[in-house]
């Protein structure tokens, strides 16, 4: 007697959102990401012969550097992390459901709470100061690092408490410092396939120098997620819970 | 229902449980024992959530860790008290019966809250609940799929006595509907009123198992210590004393005395005749450690 | 040993205090001090101390390489030498990466363990905690703004390169003190504000890093690249405080290039006042034993 | 400040006198009329979960300020003498999550010393303290490795070591087993009577006040459901409970033969309905010898704590 897999997904996704998008948690990251469209709007009116370059040139290294993977750090890091240190993953874990639904379900809330909370301030910024190949491309770009990040940092969010300390040492330190250090490096970090993307798809030869094919990096990403995905189902399935 | 063979487990050089053996039919088993015994680490392997260091589990007759199907049999009320708190009652239970496959989750889900007396309809989240009623909550969501075996961790701490009396009397209703109910508790008196077979834990070694008043039996042997208040406690004194089995007798002042026995089925028997023989009267005959917490104390060995 | 005629047993032990009782401002400072080393993991396992010292070196290591050069190039590096706030710019990172670190264990390791709950109940008032964690916080951070400057310094002036005379000399000491100052007391009362607002650490650690790096780098590319009004620099927090303390020094070098001394003074205290209210208001919103 | 002239001139004999005290959170009404005295000595304070007892403790610390009616603690307003008040009282709260990567040593010295023990002071003191709890060889390990057990013992440990001159325990025995829990019981009774300090300890485990209370205080609805000495509480509602190993047939017979009511329940008898003890002795003395029975236990019934706290708490 087991319900259809879509049919428990569901009923845990609707349990992890409300859950990990707390009102503080998304105002906080909302105004985080208004904070430019804010200042892009006056700089708009007082200045009205802005560069076209420089829309997708800001977004690319405001969004894609800084903001985006700390939001989704802060989101998918705590769609498991929660239920670690509330100690309620047991009312998940302890059911007679493949454990792979759970790792589906928390990565599928973290896209659910961070497309709109992500994607709001982008298209208003693009809105403001791009046009629509910038639009497309920076949204196409943030999608791609949802996705990346979403999956390692669900996984990471599972494996250790302190998950928002370590992601934010991989992200400054290993994204930030040593990716930059030399193109091998760059190849392991995520951002390197997001500003490819975006330097694809919005034309912007500036953003990335040597940037990697669309199919590469659609396919690295799809890469990420699904080993993020087996990662957090073998885990869970080796995990002691308490 | 539940077969633990031989097993052991250890965090790092720590031993929480050794080398432990039982098996678990229908009915309620109290699994007793002081802090830090191991109650709730054996309560978890049960339950499938950490495997033991050594030996083997057998729930329904397969591994709870790895077998799905056993899990969804499986009903657990543990020891933490945070809940999917933002939700109301029926939302959270209703959760649990989906998750366990459960055809109609709403009416399970209701009819699991009714059961332990809470109601279905009610709008507020399980955040404003109190101790008691979240103890509630959590039993109808180990309730709601109707499970072969109900785990409960220490389900009777933090309640006050008239939510204890309540949750005592549906833990031995289910007991009686043939679930098999292993509830940890180190709550003695209620383990008492449980009136069940019980398993005894001290220092991660199964230090006693059986029915209660069998375990009560085996410890009549060792000695017993006895209150009497009486009219003349000089004249019951030195009658008793003449009696072998009994070894000492303290007379604390004109109406009182202490009674120590090694027999105590000798001077049970003996005690009123003997009062009438020296035409003292008995107001009180006391027995000072004959409940349950002076035998596990006794278990226990401190 | 013992004559045994003569033995006597003691009564040791617990005994009720009678004694005289200091007052408030010891207990500050005990919080002060215990605050301090908490942060940088004093009387706890050596994990406790890996983040607080690394990030200490971090900041010092600049100070080393400079210095270095300066004996390797002895004269070489004169024309820098002026310019001894602009060492605050180059250990910006590693003072984020400390505030974001040792704000939140100050602040939220005391909500939520029950310290905090066990201060009210002694003789502090929700005053003086704050002044002691305050206090302790900016001393801590003196450590990376400070103390690496002032490291510098006398590094140059060890190897004969440092400001001519003595008068000077101890001018540069105290502008640096004070700089350091200005910017310590800055980035604690941000890092604590936010973690007033904040529950987590991670998250506060999270949203102190990502409060700094998104001022700096927005309102340097909306100046720079997108020609936004100049004054919007004054946004920037990571270059606000040592440009105010220059300013107050008179300094002919700012930081902030066509900001107004009295937009960039202004939005510092602005800044400060902000802080200073969430962190009061947010306490007083807290209710121990309800 | 003089503590030792402050405990003398106490104007009160009361430790605690509370007359009409009302609180409110919001619309939330915690108490209406909490009216008590408690004298000198052991208090257990009783209530069911969510009847304030945390809340009155907060009151009497003067961390929140009481919305209507008086309250003086050792002879202070609460309200107004709140630092000056927090230096006599320790205080060891519900919780059991203290700082984890802290020594029990260091956390005890330190909250000595914020209640105004100067350091040298505040380190021998709160070494006694740890001692006199049975925390002596763990005083340096780290809190976050201890048991519960062990933290309850350090939690009281840093509420007595700078000496005060009232002790205010939330619920000192949570989560303890029975052995835990005698022994705490016995630190309790131990610094009440041999070191002259008041206590005032919260409990839902009525049998545990019972053994250890001078006085009782039950709170219920808001208000005060009893106050009183514990012997006063605890009194005799006649009748007797007889508990037999075998012949209960014959023994009950006996007693309804002589004229005396009996209800048989499982293995006990309960017998005599409201008569004084000394009215049935003589009657069950004879049965049971007569009926040759095993008398396990011969006790008349007394209205337990418990009685008392159903009756208070829902008899209404």
């Amino acid at each position: 007697m087991s319900t259809s897999p879509a049919v428990t997904v569901v009923a845990m996704i609707k349990r992890i959102i409300p859950a990990i998008a707390t009102r503080g948690r998304v105002i906080t990251m909302l105004a985080f990401g208004l904070l430019p469209v804010v200042l892009a709007f006056f700089i708009n009116r007082a200045d009205d012969g802005g560069d076209d370059f420089v829309a997708a040139d800001l977004l690319s290294r405001f969004s894609l550097l800084i903001y985006i993977p700390l939001v989704v750090l802060i989101f998918a890091s705590a769609t498991l992390g929660t239920l670690r240190e509330e100690r309620t993953l047991v009312y998940f874990w302890l059911r007679p459901i493949g454990r792979w639904q759970i790792a589906v379900a928390s990565f599928v809330s973290s896209l659910l709470v961070l497309i709109p909370v992500i994607s709001v301030p982008t298209i208003l910024l693009a809105a403001i100061i791009g046009d629509a190949g910038d639009m497309i491309g920076i949204l196409m770009a943030a999608l791609i690092a949802i996705v990346a990040y979403g999956a390692l940092f669900t996984f990471l969010g599972l494996v250790t408490q302190r998950a928002l300390v370590w992601g934010l040492i991989y992200i400054i330190v290993w994204e930030g410092f040593l990716g930059g250090l030399s193109r091998a490096a760059g190849r392991l970090s995520i951002r390197n396939y997001t500003r490819s993307a975006l330097s694809r798809i919005a034309d912007a030869p500036s953003i990335i120098d040597n940037p990697e094919s669309m199919a590469v990096v659609i396919i690295v990403t799809v890469c990420l997620a699904a080993a993020g995905l087996v990662l957090t189902t073998w885990w869970l399935n080796a995990l002691d819970v308490d | 229902m539940v077969v633990v063979d031989r097993i052991s487990k250890w965090f790092d050089d720590v031993v929480a449980v050794s080398d432990v053996s039982f098996t678990l039919g229908p009915g309620v088993t109290a699994l007793l024992g002081p802090n830090g015994a191991g109650k709730s680490t054996t309560l978890r392997m049960i339950a499938g959530l950490t495997s033991p260091s050594q030996g083997a589990i057998q729930v329904l007759g397969d591994n709870p860790r790895q077998s799905a199907e056993v899990r969804g049999r499986i009903g657990l009320v543990s020891q933490q008290e945070q809940l999917f708190s933002e939700q109301r009652a029926v939302e959270f239970v209703q959760l649990a019966a989906t998750l366990n496959g459960v055809g109609d989750a709403e009416a399970a889900a209701r009819s699991a809250l009714q059961t332990v007396e809470l109601d279905p309809d009610d709008l507020r989240t399980i955040s404003t609940y109190s101790k008691g009623m979240r103890q509630r909550v959590k039993v109808a969501q180990a309730l709601v799929h109707k499970p072969a075996l109900l785990l409960m961790d220490e389900p009777l701490t933090g309640l006050d006595p008239r939510q204890r009396l309540k949750m005592t009397a549906l833990i031995q209703q289910l007991g009686a509907q043939g679930i098999c109910v292993v509830v940890s508790s180190h709550v003695l008196e209620e383990v008492e009123r449980l009136g069940s077979s019980v398993l005894v834990i001290a220092q991660g070694r199964l230090a006693a198992q059986g029915d209660f008043h069998a375990i009560r039996q085996l410890m009549e042997n060792r000695p017993h210590r006895i209150r009497i208040r009486t009219t003349d406690a000089r004249a019951l004194a030195s009658a008793l004393l003449t009696y072998s089995g009994i070894h000492g007798v303290e007379v604390v002042d004109e109406s009182e005395l202490l009674v120590d026995t090694n027999d105590v089925a000798l001077f049970r028997k003996r005690v009123a005749p003997t009062a009438r023989y020296v035409d003292a009267q008995l107001y009180e005959v006391q027995p000072l450690d004959d409940d349950l917490e002076s035998v596990f104390k006794y278990l226990v060995g401190r | 040993m013992t004559d045994s005629t003569s033995a006597e047993i003691y009564d040791r032990g617990y005994r009720v205090y009678d004694g005289p009782r200091t007052g408030t401002g010891t207990a500050v400072k005990s919080v002060f001090f215990a605050s301090v080393q908490r942060a940088l993991g004093l009387r706890r396992k050596f994990r406790y101390k890996i983040a607080p010292v690394l990030t200490i070196m971090f900041a010092y290591i600049p100070a080393l390489i400079f210095v270095g050069l300066a004996i390797v190039i002895p004269g070489d590096l004169s024309g820098e030498t002026s310019d001894y706030s602009g060492y605050f710019g180059i250990t910006g990172i590693a003072v984020m990466l400390f505030t974001a670190f040792v704000a939140p264990e100050l602040m939220i390791n005391d909500r939520r363990t029950g310290m905090f709950g066990l201060y009210l109940s002694s003789p502090l008032e929700k005053l003086h905690y704050l002044v002691a964690k305050v206090g302790a916080l900016v001393s801590v951070m003196s450590l990376v703004t400070v103390l690496p400057s002032l490291f510098f310094v006398l590094g140059y002036i060890l190897v004969g390169n440092g400001p001519d005379g003595f008068g000077n000399t101890l001018e540069v000491i105290a502008k640096i003190i004070f700089t350091g100052l200005i910017v310590a007391m800055f980035y604690s009362l941000i890092g604590m504000a936010i973690s007033t607002v904040t529950n987590r650490q991670g998250v506060a650690s999270a949203i102190i890093i990502m409060f700094f790096l998104t001022s700096a780098f927005l309102t340097n590319s909306l100046v720079f690249e997108a020609d936004a009004p100049d004054w919007i620099l004054a946004l920037s927090f990571v270059e606000l405080p040592v440009d105010v303390a220059a300013r107050i020094f008179d300094e002919a070098q700012n930081q902030l290039d066509g900001v107004s001394t009295s937009v960039s003074m202004g939005t510092l205290v602005g800044v400060l006042a902000v802080s200073l209210a969430t962190i009061w208001f947010g306490y007083q919103r807290i209710e121990v034993t309800k | 400040m003089d503590t030792a002239a402050a405990r003398d001139t106490s104007p009160s004999p009361s430790v605690i006198s509370a007359s009409a005290v009302s609180k409110s959170w919001g619309d939330h009404q915690v108490f209406r009329d909490f009216t008590a005295e408690i004298p000198k000595g052991i208090t257990g304070l009783l209530g069911s979960n969510g009847a304030g007892k945390t809340t009155l403790f907060g009151m009497l610390l003067g961390l929140h300020h009481r919305s209507g009616g008086q309250l003086q603690v050792l002879g202070q307003d609460p309200n107004t003498a709140g630092p000056e008040l927090r230096q006599r009282i320790g205080y060891s709260p519900e919780h059991h999550d203290l700082p984890t990567d802290v020594a029990a040593q260091d956390l005890v010295r330190h909250i000595a010393e914020i209640h105004g023990l100067p350091k040298r002071e505040a380190t021998t003191r709160s070494s006694d303290a740890l001692w006199l709890v049975g925390l002596g060889e763990e005083r340096a390990r780290p809190i976050g490795t201890m048991s519960t057990g062990q933290r309850q013992r350090v939690k009281l440990a840093q509420a007595i070591a700078h000496g005060p001159s009232l002790v205010i325990l939330d619920e000192p025995t949570d989560g303890l087993d029975p052995v835990q829990r005698d022994d705490m019981l016995e630190l309790i009774r131990d610094i009440g009577t041999k070191y002259d300090i008041d206590v005032v300890l919260s409990s839902h485990l009525l049998e545990e006040v019972e053994r250890i209370a001078d006085n009782v205080v039950i709170i219920a609805g808001g208000t005060t459901a009893a106050a009183g000495p514990i012997q006063e509480l605890r009194v005799g509602g006649g009748g007797a409970v007889v508990v037999l190993d075998d012949q209960h047939e014959q023994v009950a017979q006996g007693l309804r033969a002589r004229g005396i009511e009996v209800n048989i329940d499982r293995s006990r008898l309960l017998i005599g309905g409201d008569e004084p003890i000394e009215s049935i002795a003589g009657a069950v003395r004879d049965v049971v010898a007569e009926a040759d029975a095993s008398l396990r236990r011969f006790a008349p019934i007394q209205q337990s704590l418990e009685d008392l706290f159903l009756a208070e708490v829902h008899g209404e």
